[in-house]
């Protein structure tokens, strides 16, 4: 099974085209049981994986324009692995739990397809193909929030797919421009990435180029001041849309840097440390703070959401594997932690069908398990320490320390705001008294939603307390990454910034 | 003493002229046919002009590359065999639209399809020469045949359209030929390879260069109303609009293909020359034709409209690529058409299925967003199709038009225009929020019509058509290398 | 002595009065009218460069200008009167059922 | 013996699990009975751990798995048994041993029992995580574990609603467990740097390892992790200014009071620095460690001076906690680590009891904590009466108690280092300390009965309670006892921990002894006089005085939560709403908005050149016609 990639890629999709003749009422079995085949062919991927190398894996490569220089290509390093990993999961996670009932089917089918495109992304190694998938993956976005939000949906869909198509067609010109320099050094058509990382290119042109892919990731990110879309989003989705795009969408953005702005613009990257990091600090601080300002508890946790893309994007330019590898780890933390407060919102919204703090008070007594379950995915989202939020968190922290101490404070905060907007939701929404009748004869958990959530409760809590079999291969890959930006990179700022791990040194 | 006039057949290369010979006999054994009976069905025309049409193709296609014929004013270069085999190819694909279920008056008419092979013969024409009469004669018989094509459609708005458009067209007439008169005044020629040459020796001559300044604002004028360029574009919206749906689509395609190839013969040749400024008046007119086509096309309450100002703008963006003058450039131009032509089909097919012979939701439009409205609900199929084209047409990989817009934005990019790829990209992003429109009232909105209003019109035919459109549409990644090689190896073969 | 630049100022006069006439007149007839007058100012201009180049290509755009000059008016008459019939009316304001 | 480490790290840990299988279910003493066990066991196991060590000398040290590690950083589950981590152990798990059992009877018609017992071993098992750990991110596991229980059990009676800070200086559980949890997380923040210092200097978090560099690294490294370090302590030690949550956490349970607030949790800043010994005797931290000192007497006599004029009797109990807190950091901040550590166990036996007691009277009274509203108690309370009065003994620092050997060490070490300002002030803050202590058992025990008029029919105990509480009793008194032979044992780890006194100190330590009891007797006695005494001279409130500048100043607490509140919590509130409201939605959406708005309305605006008049259109073309003249001529002259 060499071309495993593809088959994760086209399987959704083939079962997504076949989905429109299955009936309305199976249609749901069949999503989940889709999904949980492409969970397991994910399985199967990461088992085979050779987790020692920190190269890309299953690699396979189909000529489609040649005059182009375009091909299918894809492959996996330990970066991409997790993340397709936890996009299949949280595709799973969120179709089975998941309570809509209105046109089931073509919800399936947009998951199925929604599907193809997360993945498609993470695996593409063709500048292109990235790109296809990227705004491929906008459109059934557009559906799922259009078509079963609330009452600002249209809005918000519109909002969310220009804003980021917008950002995505600069980006492409700085790919035709990439590829355009390739061309004309080598005599060469090609949009492969890892050709591309053969290309040193002056650094000029590395900061035109980091600023046209900086604007592409950074409206997907999404990095303030470019985050306005996503309370509008967020709020207005349906929990499964809120859940994919939170987990999975946000990634692309930040992956995005990681397989394309760090190792083909090393300087550049070094260069915009600092007006990343003091992006990313207003994400953290003025996001935290406006979701405590919050009186809907999706917002809240849209906001914080920001809050913590800030730590991710913080870690990536930490340019040191313990700040990197943190922050590809967060990545995963965050898709799990969020995606699962979404779908908690969700559970009580399609209760009480409202989401309004105001309007709840004392629910720990009346949905214990319920209440228990937020418990620790707001603990995981703060950060505690043996819940996975702790562990990229920290690193990330502890990565960007070694370039600034005074952001690194200022960005620790984060533990301190994070607490304080997450526990004022739990204060309002848990505790107190019950004193609304209508709050009384809610019931608790029911048998779906708990077995739901209970997986990632359990992922929160094992990659809590032992992330090596995750953190190892990202780990090594970063590694790789960061020797390769050091080779790579022509000042000699960026080369003293550039930190190759001591381990990785005896590996190369 | 007159010497005895002595051509010999052989020089005068008559299999050039075969292309657009085989379309005016076709036509004129449509109407033949119409004499000796006249209570022929449509569908016989239809399919004896598609027959027609696959003959005409197959002749172009036998054409050598670089020949000249018939007193050397024939041009088969490459770019006139690709250019017919497109406009061929296109009117292969519309005129089946013909074959809807209801009956509409203009198809009830032999006329309707004889001219309609004249009027491809006049593209033909227009294309396979560099002698500006012979583009002048095919220029106005496609032109007349499309004036009457539009007027044949019979309703208050074709006539309106048809006066428009043909009003406008006499005057870019006078334009195109003023231009010509300027152009044979100064080089004594109207042969454009030979006006080049003389060109190319007089180039530094300040007051030839005011002149061809001169005539190359009016050639422009002309040319730029054919393909529509701002502010010589006010006619497109409402012609489409009075013209049926199916005519509609094929002027956004194929009249503009025929333009552009005398764009590029005539300001390829100024570029050729050196002179800049030509090229900066072409960038800029294409710059805000794309622009404010877009911008006027957001408020759009009309599909057809809509789609009228998207053509305009997607008009400006390939103007641009002309600008360019490189082998890649003009690529993109035939590229883009090619692609865009089969989503432009699967679109205004789209809207032809829904016609109806009144106005059911609005007074003034035929096909406003409303009509489309919750589509998915009643026809999940069509809906995702027609979101399929307008996904296409707002450059979302990997529908066809993307292919095109990349190969555009890479042109640009290698010529050195980075500035111009950032405001195509800019323009799709635009352009995006209205073709997004209708894809939310298809898909985000409650139906207010049942599955009848809009399938009002359907029949096999049109599902044949709308088929392949979007398998040509989504396929487009499979066949785009092919075609990129063929037309960029017949281009870089006739020099451009 | 009529050299080449008097017909080719005249052409221009005739062609400018002829563009005057389509931006100013109302009746869609007058219209037509201004249009012939300025191929026929090309002809003119055509005409006179043809005789002073001694070459006949100018004289043979001239005619072919004229034929098409001909058919024009033939397809344009043809669509005014199906207009008129419908409308009732030649009056270009009167013409604007689709805008925006 | 590494098994032994295990069954006393993960006991606790098993028993929370178990009690958590039955959280939602009613409740079942035998939860109770099988969590307090398991407590036992690991008591036993920390036991047997330390009389091993006291034996044979020999450190514990295991790796139990790997946790984290990326680039070159590497840390994974370790823990060390040695003379100051065994210390610990036993401390906390024979106290929590104490406290599980006295909760089951506590408890008792909380029908949240079992839940309880879940929350409470958890916090046991996080506090073993993190006295053992060998490194400094495992501390930092159980430092936030314990954090996240503290949140848990302060707020387990979360079903309180708030109410306005005048009627309740806590507003609710819910509340008082949020502020808990933020004041420490501010404080984390500073631990979290101290420990990022340590890794990129050190290039390692165990401690020996980071020990080990230590004499390498550049004074301001050192500085500023022993300042991050700290600041990481007085977190959770409820150091000034962050101290405002131990007085609002008393909104727990009694046995939570007891267990986390006075034992064990508070007391793990004190830990900290004690841990961290080496870094904090260094040279070139002595700046840092003699402000740990002063902040830590200062400590001493504010929380004092609050306790003063305190009317609810488990605040009165938590000022003394958080002032004998400060006790131990001057110690530790002095270098008298061992002294502190001494303190630390000492204080966490009598002050549990000390709370348990109080939990006793507030179970007797129906949760009712007011001073005021009792009195005369001792004649139903018999055995709770003792049990308090002899932690208030020890408390107070009255000879041979417990409380008297490491108090007075810890001021005689004040007055050795030379430091006779500190040294003043904790000798008056023991004077202090005998007052209010004695005015607390006063009030409540003796003088005027005043709860029956109020409807009040106390009752004692249940006797399996009292005699749960009897070890606690027993080492209130004997403790100091030993100190002189838990100094010869504390002494094996190394030289950083040994502090003698010099010879001077020596000859004048009986004085100095008298000193201090002079000024704890001093204080009893005003207490006596004051409140103890029946008939006429009884004690009556005096409304007048309470109205009086420095009365009001103190019952306020130095008015530092409202001016949290007004200066903090108030600010951080409104402008959240601005950024919200204004800069948000207005400024950063309103920008994206208004380009959209823009395009749209450009729309309707170049819209209208489309009038549908064709002689409008044919002007267009001449106009363009003109354009185009004007953008060529425009470009020839430019290009």
């Amino acid at each position: 099974m060499e071309n495993i990639l593809s088959i994760l890629v086209f399987f959704p999709a083939v079962a997504g085209l076949l989905g429109f003749v299955i009936d309305k009422d199976s249609a749901k079995a069949y999503g989940v049981t889709v999904a949980a085949i492409e969970f397991l062919l994910s399985l199967w991927l990461w088992f085979s994986f050779d987790t020692a190398s920190a190269g890309m894996q299953f690699v396979e490569m189909i000529p489609l324009i040649p005059d182009m220089g375009i091909s299918y290509y894809v492959g996996a390093d330990g970066i991409s692995l997790f993340i397709i990993i936890m996009t299949t999961l949280m595709t799973l996670i969120g179709m089975a739990s998941m309570g809509e009932t209105k046109n089931i089917k073509n919800m399936i089918v947009t998951l199925l397809f929604l599907e193809m495109t997360m993945i498609g992304v993470f695996v593409a190694l063709d500048a292109i193909i990235f790109y296809l998938f990227w705004e491929l993956s906008l459109v059934p976005m557009l559906y799922i929030i259009g078509a079963w939000g609330g009452p600002l949906r249209v809005y918000a869909s519109i909002k969310f797919f220009l804003y980021t198509f917008t950002g995505s067609l600069i980006m492409l010109v700085g790919m035709l421009f990439v590829a355009y320099i390739y061309h004309s050094l080598t005599g060469v058509w090609s949009f492969a990435i890892t050709d591309w990382y053969a290309l040193v290119l002056p650094v000029d042109y590395q900061l035109w180029l980091f600023a046209a892919f900086f604007i592409g990731f950074a409206i997907k990110v999404p990095m303030f001041p470019f985050h306005t879309w996503i309370p509008y989003a967020h709020g207005q989705a349906p929990t499964i849309g809120s859940v994919i795009l939170a987990a999975v969408l946000l990634k692309m953005g930040t992956y995005g840097f990681v397989r394309f702005s760090l190792p083909m613009f090393p300087d550049a990257s070094v260069m915009a440390i600092t007006p990343v990091a003091v992006l990313s600090l207003i994400m953290i601080v003025y996001t935290a703070m406006i979701a405590y300002a919050q009186k809907d508890i999706k917002q809240v946790i849209a906001y914080s959401s920001v809050s913590h893309m800030g730590i991710i994007m913080l870690g990536l330019f930490a340019m040191n594997a313990e700040g990197l590898s943190g922050s590809v780890f967060q990545m995963l933390s965050h898709g799990i932690v969020s995606g699962a407060l979404f779908m908690l919102v969700g559970m009580i919204y399609e209760r009480r069908h409202t989401k309004l703090m105001s309007e709840f008070g004392g629910l720990a007594s009346v949905m214990p398990k319920f209440a228990v379950i937020f418990g620790v995915m707001l603990m995981a989202s703060v950060g505690l320490p043996l819940t996975i939020g702790f562990v990229g968190e920290f690193l990330v922290l502890l990565g960007f320390y070694q370039v600034s101490p005074i952001i690194t404070i200022i960005a620790g905060t984060s533990i301190i705001l994070g607490a304080v907007y997450m526990l004022r939701v739990m204060k309002f929404t848990f505790f107190g008294p019950l004193n609304n009748e209508e709050n009384k004869k809610l019931k608790d958990l029911n048998r779906r939603e708990t077995w739901s959530l209970i997986p990632l409760v359990a992922i929160v809590i094992w990659l809590g307390v032992y992330p090596k079999p995750v953190l190892e291969p990202i780990d090594n890959s970063v590694k790789a990454l960061l020797n390769f930006m050091d080779e790579k990179a022509l000042t000699k700022e960026a080369k003293d910034m550039i930190r190759v791990a001591k381990s990785s040194k005896e590996v190369k | 003493m007159l010497s005895p006039i002595n051509v010999s057949l052989e020089s005068l290369n008559l299999i050039t002229l075969a292309p657009m010979l085989i379309a005016v006999v076709g036509g004129l054994i449509i109407l033949v046919l119409d004499l000796l009976n006249n209570k022929l069905h449509k569908s016989l025309y239809v399919m004896l002009t598609i027959l027609v049409l696959f003959i005409d193709f197959g002749a172009v296609l036998g054409l050598n590359v670089n020949e000249r014929g018939f007193f050397d004013v024939m041009l088969i270069d490459g770019i006139s065999i690709i250019s017919q085999l497109m406009v061929i190819g296109g009117s292969m694909m519309f005129i089946p639209l013909a074959l809807t279920s209801k009956k509409f008056h203009e198809y009830s008419y032999p006329e309707f399809f004889a001219l309609f092979l004249f009027m491809i013969a006049g593209f033909q024409f227009m294309v396979a020469s560099d002698n500006l009469i012979l583009i002048f004669v095919g220029l106005e018989t496609a032109s007349l045949s499309l004036y009457t094509l539009i007027a044949l459609h019979n309703r208050a708005n074709s006539y309106e359209a048809a006066v428009k458009y043909f009003t406008m067209g006499a005057l870019a007439a006078g334009f195109f030929t003023m231009g010509s008169a300027v152009i044979y005044a100064l080089t004594g020629s109207i042969e454009l390879y030979k006006v080049a040459e003389v060109l190319a020796t007089r180039v530094n001559e300040t007051g030839l260069m005011i002149a061809i300044f001169g005539s190359s604002v009016l050639l422009l004028v002309a040319f730029a109303f054919k393909i529509s360029l701002f502010p010589f574009h006010t006619w497109v919206p409402d012609v489409y609009e009075g013209a049926s749906a199916p005519l509609a689509g094929y002027m956004s395609v194929v009249p503009k293909i025929a333009a552009f190839v005398v764009s590029i013969r005539i300001f390829g040749m100024y570029l050729d020359l050196g002179v800049e400024w030509v090229r900066w008046t072409i960038l800029i007119l294409a710059v805000i034709t794309m622009t404010l086509a877009n911008i006027m096309a957001l408020v759009q309450n009309d599909v057809k409209r809509m789609l009228a100002y998207s053509s305009i703008s997607h008009a400006g963006f390939i103007m641009a690529a002309l600008a360019l003058d490189t082998t890649e450039g003009n690529t993109s131009i035939f590229l883009y058409y090619a692609l865009f032509m089969f989503t432009n089909l699967g679109a205004f097919t789209m809207l032809w299925i829904s016609r109806h012979k009144k106005r059911i939701f609005d007074t003034r439009y035929d096909h406003p967003y409303e009509k489309f409205s919750g589509l998915v609900q009643t026809m999940p199929m069509a809906a995702v199709i027609m979101g399929i084209f307008m996904l296409s047409l707002a450059g979302v990989p990997p529908f066809s038009v993307f292919w095109g817009k990349i190969y555009v934005m890479q042109a640009a990019v290698n010529a050195g225009y980075i500035w111009l790829a950032i405001i195509m990209g800019l323009n799709s992003a635009i352009a995006a929020y209205y073709y997004l429109k209708l894809i939310v009232y298809m898909f985000l909105k409650d139906p207010v019509q049942d599955a009848e209003t809009v399938s009002y019109n359907m029949s096999r035919s049109l599902m044949v058509i709308i088929g392949f459109a979007t398998a040509a549409t989504v396929g487009a990644i499979f066949y785009v290398q092919p075609l990129i090689s063929y037309l960029y190896y017949m281009i870089s073969a006739s020099g451009y | 002595m009529i050299g080449l630049s008097h017909y080719l100022v005249i052409s221009a006069i005739l062609f400018s009065i002829g563009l005057v006439g389509v931006l100013r007149r109302r009746n869609l007839l007058m219209l037509f009218f201004a249009t012939e007058v300025m191929l026929n100012a090309v002809n003119i201009a055509f005409a006179a460069i043809s005789h002073y180049y001694n070459d006949l290509t100018g004289q043979m755009f001239a005619f072919f200008i004229i034929a098409v000059a001909a058919s024009e008016v033939a397809v344009g008459l043809g669509i005014l009167i199906v207009l008129y019939k419908k409308h009732g009316s030649l009056d270009l304001d009167d013409l604007a059922s689709m805008r925006g | 013996m590494e098994n032994l480490v295990y069954v006393a790290l993960f006991a606790p840990f098993v028993g929370s699990l178990f009690a958590a299988l039955f959280g939602m279910s009613e409740r079942r003493i035998f939860v109770g009975i099988v969590a307090s066990i398991l407590i036992g066991i690991a008591f036993l196991a920390s036991a047997t751990l330390a009389y091993n060590l006291l034996m044979t000398g020999d450190v514990v040290q295991i790796r139990m798995m790997d946790w984290i590690s990326a680039g070159d950083f590497n840390v994974s589950f370790g823990f060390v048994v040695d003379q100051i981590s065994v210390t610990m152990m036993t401390v906390v798990s024979l106290v929590s041993t104490v406290v599980h059992i006295y909760a089951i009877g506590y408890m008792d018609h909380d029908k949240s029992f079992n839940r309880f017992f879940s929350y409470l071993s958890a916090f046991v098992f996080s506090m073993m995580v993190l006295v053992m750990s060998d490194n400094f991110l495992g501390l930092f596991i159980g430092w936030e574990g314990v954090g996240v229980c503290s949140w848990l059990l302060v707020g387990f009676w979360y079903h309180k609603p708030d109410q306005a800070r005048e009627d309740n200086p806590s507003i609710s559980p819910s509340w008082a467990a949020n502020e808990a949890f933020i004041m420490n997380r501010i404080a984390d923040l500073g631990m979290l740097v101290g420990i990022f210092i340590l890794y990129w200097n050190t290039g390692s978090l165990q401690y020996d390892e980071v020990f080990a560099q230590l004499p390498y690294l550049s004074d301001a490294v050192l500085k500023g992790a022993a300042i991050a370090l700290f600041i990481g302590a007085m977190g959770k030690s409820a150091q000034f200014p962050l101290h405002t949550w131990l007085t609002d956490a008393m909104e727990g349970p009694t046995p939570v009071s007891a267990l986390i607030h006075a034992a064990t949790m508070v007391t793990a800043g004190v830990f900290l620095v004690i841990r961290a010994n080496p870094l904090y005797s260094m040279e070139a931290v002595e700046g840092v460690s003699f402000f740990i000192a002063s902040l830590g007497t200062f400590v001493a006599f504010y929380a004092a001076s609050m306790a003063l004029v305190e009317r609810d009797l488990k605040r009165i109990i938590a000022y003394s906690t958080l002032s004998q807190l400060g006790y131990m950091f001057a110690a530790a901040g002095l270098g008298a680590y061992w002294i502190a550590l001494f303190h630390l166990a000492a204080h966490a036996f009598f002050k549990a009891l000390l709370f348990l007691g109080g939990g006793n009277v507030m179970h007797a009274m129906h949760d009712e904590l007011d001073l005021f509203k009792m009195g005369n108690l001792r004649k139903e309370m018999r055995g709770t009466w003792i049990y308090m009065t002899l932690a208030s003994v020890a408390l107070a620092g009255l000879p041979p108690l417990a409380g008297f050997w490491s108090k007075d060490a810890i001021i005689e070490t004040a007055f050795n280092e030379h430091t006779y300002f500190l040294w003043g002030m904790l000798v008056l803050t023991a004077g202090m300390t005998a007052f209010y202590s004695f005015r607390q058992i006063f009030l409540s025990f003796h003088g005027e009965d005043r709860y029956t008029a109020l409807g009040f029919h106390p009752h004692e105990m249940y006797k399996f309670v009292l005699v749960a509480m009897s070890p606690l009793a027993v080492l209130a008194v004997i403790t100091g006892w030993f100190m002189g032979s838990y100094k010869a044992f504390i002494y094996k780890i190394g030289e950083s921990v040994q502090y003698e006194m010099s010879a001077h100190t020596h000859h004048l330590a009986n004085y100095l002894g008298l000193i201090v009891i002079f000024f704890a007797v001093t204080g009893i006695v005003i207490a006596y006089l004051k409140y103890a005494r029946t008939g006429e001279k009884a004690w009556k409130r005096d409304e007048e005085k309470e109205q009086g500048f420095f009365y009001k100043l103190l019952k306020n607490q130095y008015y530092v939560p409202k001016f949290y509140e007004e200066f903090i919590t108030k600010p951080y509130m409104m402008l959240s709403e601005i950024f919200w409201t204004k800069v948000d939605l207005k400024i950063v959406d309103g920008t994206v908005d208004s380009i959209a708005k823009f395009f749209y309305g450009a729309g309707d605006k170049t819209r209208s050149m489309q009038t549908g008049n064709l002689s409008n259109y044919l002007n267009w073309m001449a106009v363009g016609a003109v354009l185009l003249l004007t953008i060529a001529a425009v470009s020839a002259m430019i290009g």
